[in-house]
């Protein structure tokens, strides 16, 4: 596919007719391979002889927590197209994509909390994994409200796009500073697990699905969520076009 | 250039907000932490360098929605837009004029509330080091944060929550350089990291700025 | 230092206002604008100066020739009138606010603080702002507001002598200002919604 | 009156200011003392009551500028000078509207908060017993502070070091309920102190912040 | 319900700036003050409106007798239009702010946060205010700032009809408003140095 060819899907027409062609198998794909990983995950894998039956939070825990993370850079692109290209649809995915973010990395604190508390006897530790996720969340908690905040949405896409970007160079900063400011648990807990090899490969097909389901979820929301937003936004348009007379 | 620097110390001298405002939090704060935890001076020696960084993040922090929702308001800074002045030169001077402000007697002062919370005394040095290193970065990130949020509802609040995660790699290191001094370690990596932080934040973070304002003064 | 605009459409909070707008404005000329209240007077001035871009359309002239004076003048309570003045003079880089007092009848007040001016005054001393930019093309957004009959005349001087001096000015106001100046009633160019907006398919990229 | 309420939670919902500022300046202070002082939890629930307490009042002291300010700068509060609202009501319903949009939030939000900073169990009933005592006396006392300052050039320096002073009983108090709270001590007299602070100044304040108030109209 | 002012001074910023003010307003009249800018004219209508006090003499008057309505409107930006009058309505006890909306054509506006209004559509809504408060007395400083020819036509109206219900209005404008009222210049009343100000000797409770 030539690089034309692929830019035409930002006419918000075009997308939306492709998002609703796309959708429904999306969906039905996220739905199968989420269901079915996570049973398998849930009840057709053993205890762990150390963590016991804990250790299944992790087909929720780790793909949420890696989507939570690829949320933000799938923003980080569209914000770049946008401010260079300026295609709406663009900037409208990276806001559609934000709260979809939050939610993963709300399930990825909450299952990490309530992994931590038979594990490391804490719900919350100044660990540098988890310390920088607080982190992120506060990010996109900024970068939702500064969305919410703006009326006219070309301003919105602009200051969110220049957020998201000095962001995202100052999360990567965070990231490094933590670790030099705390060694902390988190690695030592994934270490006890690989250092069991067959009970690693035990758990990392149905892990494996897990992901896959998440991603696909992700996908289909995204599109489900941008579909919305093109609406929303031609809805605002033309009612204050109506209002003016 | 220079007169709007020279205007915005004389504003911040006459009007409040400025000098005044920022120290004055700075002490409410390190006054304060003794009531709040216990006055043991062993305890606030430990936490001494992290209090006293955080109190001059927070003294930073409150001081910055006054950095361009003053001109907004009364339209100076359509009229700035509409000046000779270049945007970016406007945001720095902004940056800088806040600093001199905030930074720079948060700085000078230092010593003394670091007395108030029994700091050891090798920790000190590294105390002004480490304000006089880190408290430009702070000033340039915060005016980067009043750029994006100036004229909009919520303003406070997103500032805050805006500026809060951009602030944390600065208050880590410099805290760290606090603490390590005040410990007797050697802190050559902390310093560097937050002479890094500071300067890229300078070079770069202006022409963001410059562009976010342009964009909301539309 | 000719400013022409051609075919602009102007929009305020994402709607369009005024469309189809074109004028020039030559050295020496006023150009008065005209139009009900909301109809967009403001919007395009701010647009004319390059506060906010078109979004159909130029506006051609040197973007350093413009001196804009908005609804509100931009005063810092707490500076003295001269403070006030001696600030714009420098980031001008004009000399010199003598003229400017002058002009507006300032000089009883050149050390009051901004704050404590009545709200004529106040206007006055946003007035003679424009003086001290030496810029040749004034944007005015209703410059008259608060000012009694004697300031008006004042200010009408003020634009007078600009205008001898090769200057010229686009006006937004209500009142008659006994300026010698062109007239364009607004009113006229309001944007009408587009006629093709049948389905979703008329959607573009403006989403209209 | 209630509309005055009403509309100050809507103002406050909508404009920013409220609700949200005090909490995320809350969770700000939280979040950056472990950065300051350490991740070490041992150290971290030792100071815990007292930081929490602080960030509170902090949280409390940042928003207090906005109670009048804003109302006074756009002429709203001429209006309501001229208004059938006796000035008693006005000043009394602004401290219950920033009470209701930071003391509120704080308390209901300061389970969380001693989360992250590892308060020891037996702490989290006595820490949001001494906020919801504590907190409605510093929006009072707050309110007293704006109503001397609004108009004033300087107001925000000026308010919190007036301020200030006034809030140290409060925090005395409030701070030893939640500190022998979490270290499982009695809490008796200070909790009768700090209920005590809370009802005096609710019932005797507000005469004095309408008088001044109107003086500062004129 | 009739105002009645005697032998007034006031001041701002503690100097005395008009002095031996005489006149009274009666129901169903109205009175306009004109005078140069600065002259004081905001200052007497903040003394009648009960917002300072008086050096010297008096305002008679029931207190709550007045709406007061300043160089600025009050509106609160993020707020809509509606919402703004209600929230007054409802402070001044009175019901319904339809006619306010009819009487200032605000109908199409009434969903718009007043952030987001014009110049002269702000004015407009600050002066709806007026209708809502229910009060006799209408305390009015340049009402007409900002507005077009349309809208002081609907603003005279307005007056009109509150006069002929047995309101009255004071107001402070520089324009002629096509009112059929008395005028009052008060430029011949402007405070004078005293005149036994001659050493530390003439130093009374005023410092003058
Ligand atoms: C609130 C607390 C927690 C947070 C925010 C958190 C966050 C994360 C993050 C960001 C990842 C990395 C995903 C990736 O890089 O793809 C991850 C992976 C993981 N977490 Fe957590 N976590 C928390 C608590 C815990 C706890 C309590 C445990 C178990 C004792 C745990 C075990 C793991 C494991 C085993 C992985 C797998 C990936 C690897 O080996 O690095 N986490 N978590
Ligand atoms: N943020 C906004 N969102 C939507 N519409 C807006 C916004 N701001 C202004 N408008 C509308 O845009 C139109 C143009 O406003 P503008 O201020 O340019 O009018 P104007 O001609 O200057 O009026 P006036 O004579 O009253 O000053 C008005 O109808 C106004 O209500
Ligand atoms: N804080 C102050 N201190 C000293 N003098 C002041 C202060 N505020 C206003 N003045 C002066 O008091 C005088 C009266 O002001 P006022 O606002 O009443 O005038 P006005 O008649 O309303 O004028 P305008 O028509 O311009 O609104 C003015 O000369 C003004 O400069
Ligand atoms: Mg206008
Ligand atoms: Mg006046």
């Amino acid at each position: 596919m030539n690089m034309n060819a692929l830019w035409e899907y930002a006419n918000p027409v075009k997308f939306s007719r492709t998002v609703s062609l796309v959708l429904p198998w999306v969906s039905v794909l996220a739905l199968v391979s989420l269901v079915g990983g996570l049973i398998w995950g849930f009840f057709f894998t053993p205890d762990d002889f150390r963590q016991g039956s804990t250790v299944k939070i992790i087909f929720i825990h780790v793909p949420s927590a890696m989507m939570a993370i690829s949320a933000w850079f799938m923003m980080l692109v569209t914000s770049l197209i946008w401010l260079i290209r300026r295609h709406h649809v663009s900037a409208l995915a990276a806001k559609a994509a934000a709260p979809i973010g939050i939610v993963m990395t709300l399930i990825a604190l909450a299952t990490g909390a309530i992994w931590g508390q038979p594990m490391w006897g804490t719900w919350w530790a100044w660990d540098p994994r988890l310390t920088s996720f607080l982190i992120l969340f506060l990010f996109y908690l900024g970068y939702v409200a500064l969305w919410e905040a703006i009326d006219n949405p070309d301003t919105a896409a602009d200051l969110t796009s220049v957020l998201c970007i000095v962001g995202s160079v100052f999360a990567f900063l965070s990231r490094y500073a933590v670790n030099f400011w705390n060694q902390g648990l988190h690695q030592g807990a994934s270490l006890s697990l690989d250092k069991e090899e067959n009970v690693a490969d035990v758990f990392s097909t149905p892990l494996y699905v897990c992901i896959a389901g998440f991603i696909l979820l992700f996908v289909a929301l995204v599109f489900l969520r941008t579909r919305t937003e093109i609406h929303k936004r031609r809805t605002k348009a033309l009612l204050a076009r109506e209002r003016l007379g | 250039m220079i007169s709007l620097l020279i205007r915005d110390l004389r504003l911040a001298m006459r009007a409040g907000g400025g000098f005044g405002l920022g120290l004055s939090f700075f002490l409410i704060v390190t006054v304060l932490v003794p009531f709040g935890v216990g006055p043991e001076s062993a305890l606030l020696a430990k936490i001494a360098p992290g209090i006293l960084w955080l109190g001059a993040l927070l003294a930073c922090l409150l001081s910055l929605d006054r950095i361009f929702a003053l001109d907004w308001e009364d339209g100076s800074l359509d009229l700035l837009a509409t000046s000779p002045l270049p945007m970016e030169g406007v945001v720095t001077v902004k940056a800088l004029a806040h600093w001199l402000t905030t930074g720079l007697p948060l700085c000078l002062a230092s010593p003394v509330f670091g007395l108030l919370l029994s700091l050891p005394e090798q920790g000190y040095k590294w105390l002004i080091v480490s304000l006089v290193l880190g408290t430009p970065a702070l000033s340039v990130i915060g005016t980067f944060g009043a750029a994006l949020t100036v004229g909009l509802k919520r303003g406070g609040l997103l500032l805050s929550l805006l500026v809060l995660p951009l602030y944390v790699p600065t208050l880590i290191f410099g805290a760290e350089v606090a603490r390590r001094g005040a410990e007797g370690l050697t802190t050559t990596t902390p310093v560097l990291m937050l002479a890094g932080i500071s300067a890229g934040t300078i070079a770069l973070l202006p022409f963001a700025s410059a562009l976010v304002l342009r964009v909301n003064l539309r | 230092m000719t400013l022409t605009v051609k075919d602009l459409t102007i929009s305020r909070g994402g709607i369009p206002v005024l469309e189809g707008l074109n004028f020039s404005l030559e050295p020496g000329h006023a150009l008065i604008l005209r139009g009900p209240n909301g109809v967009g007077k403001t919007t395009l001035l701010r647009t004319v100066a390059g506060l906010q871009p078109p979004v159909e359309g130029e506006v051609q002239a040197a973007p350093e020739s413009f001196a804009y004076a908005a609804h509100s003048d931009g005063l810092k309570a707490t500076l003295s009138v001269s403070e006030n003045l001696h600030f714009w003079a420098d980031v001008f880089g004009t000399k010199g606010i003598q003229q400017a007092l002058d002009g507006f009848d300032l000089n009883g007040l050149v050390d009051r603080p901004a704050g404590a001016l009545s709200a004529g005054q106040k206007r006055r001393l946003g007035l003679a702002r424009l003086l001290v930019t030496g810029r040749p093309v004034w944007i005015l957004d209703e410059p008259t507001v608060s000012l009694d009959v004697a300031s008006v005349e004042l200010f009408a001087n003020a634009v007078r002598a600009h205008l001898a001096e090769g200057g010229s000015a686009l006006i937004a106001t209500h009142i008659d200002l006994g300026l010698d100046a062109e007239v364009l009633d607004v009113g006229p160019f309001r944007a009408k919604p587009k006629s093709g907006t049948g389905g979703f398919d008329g959607l573009d990229e403006s989403f209209l």
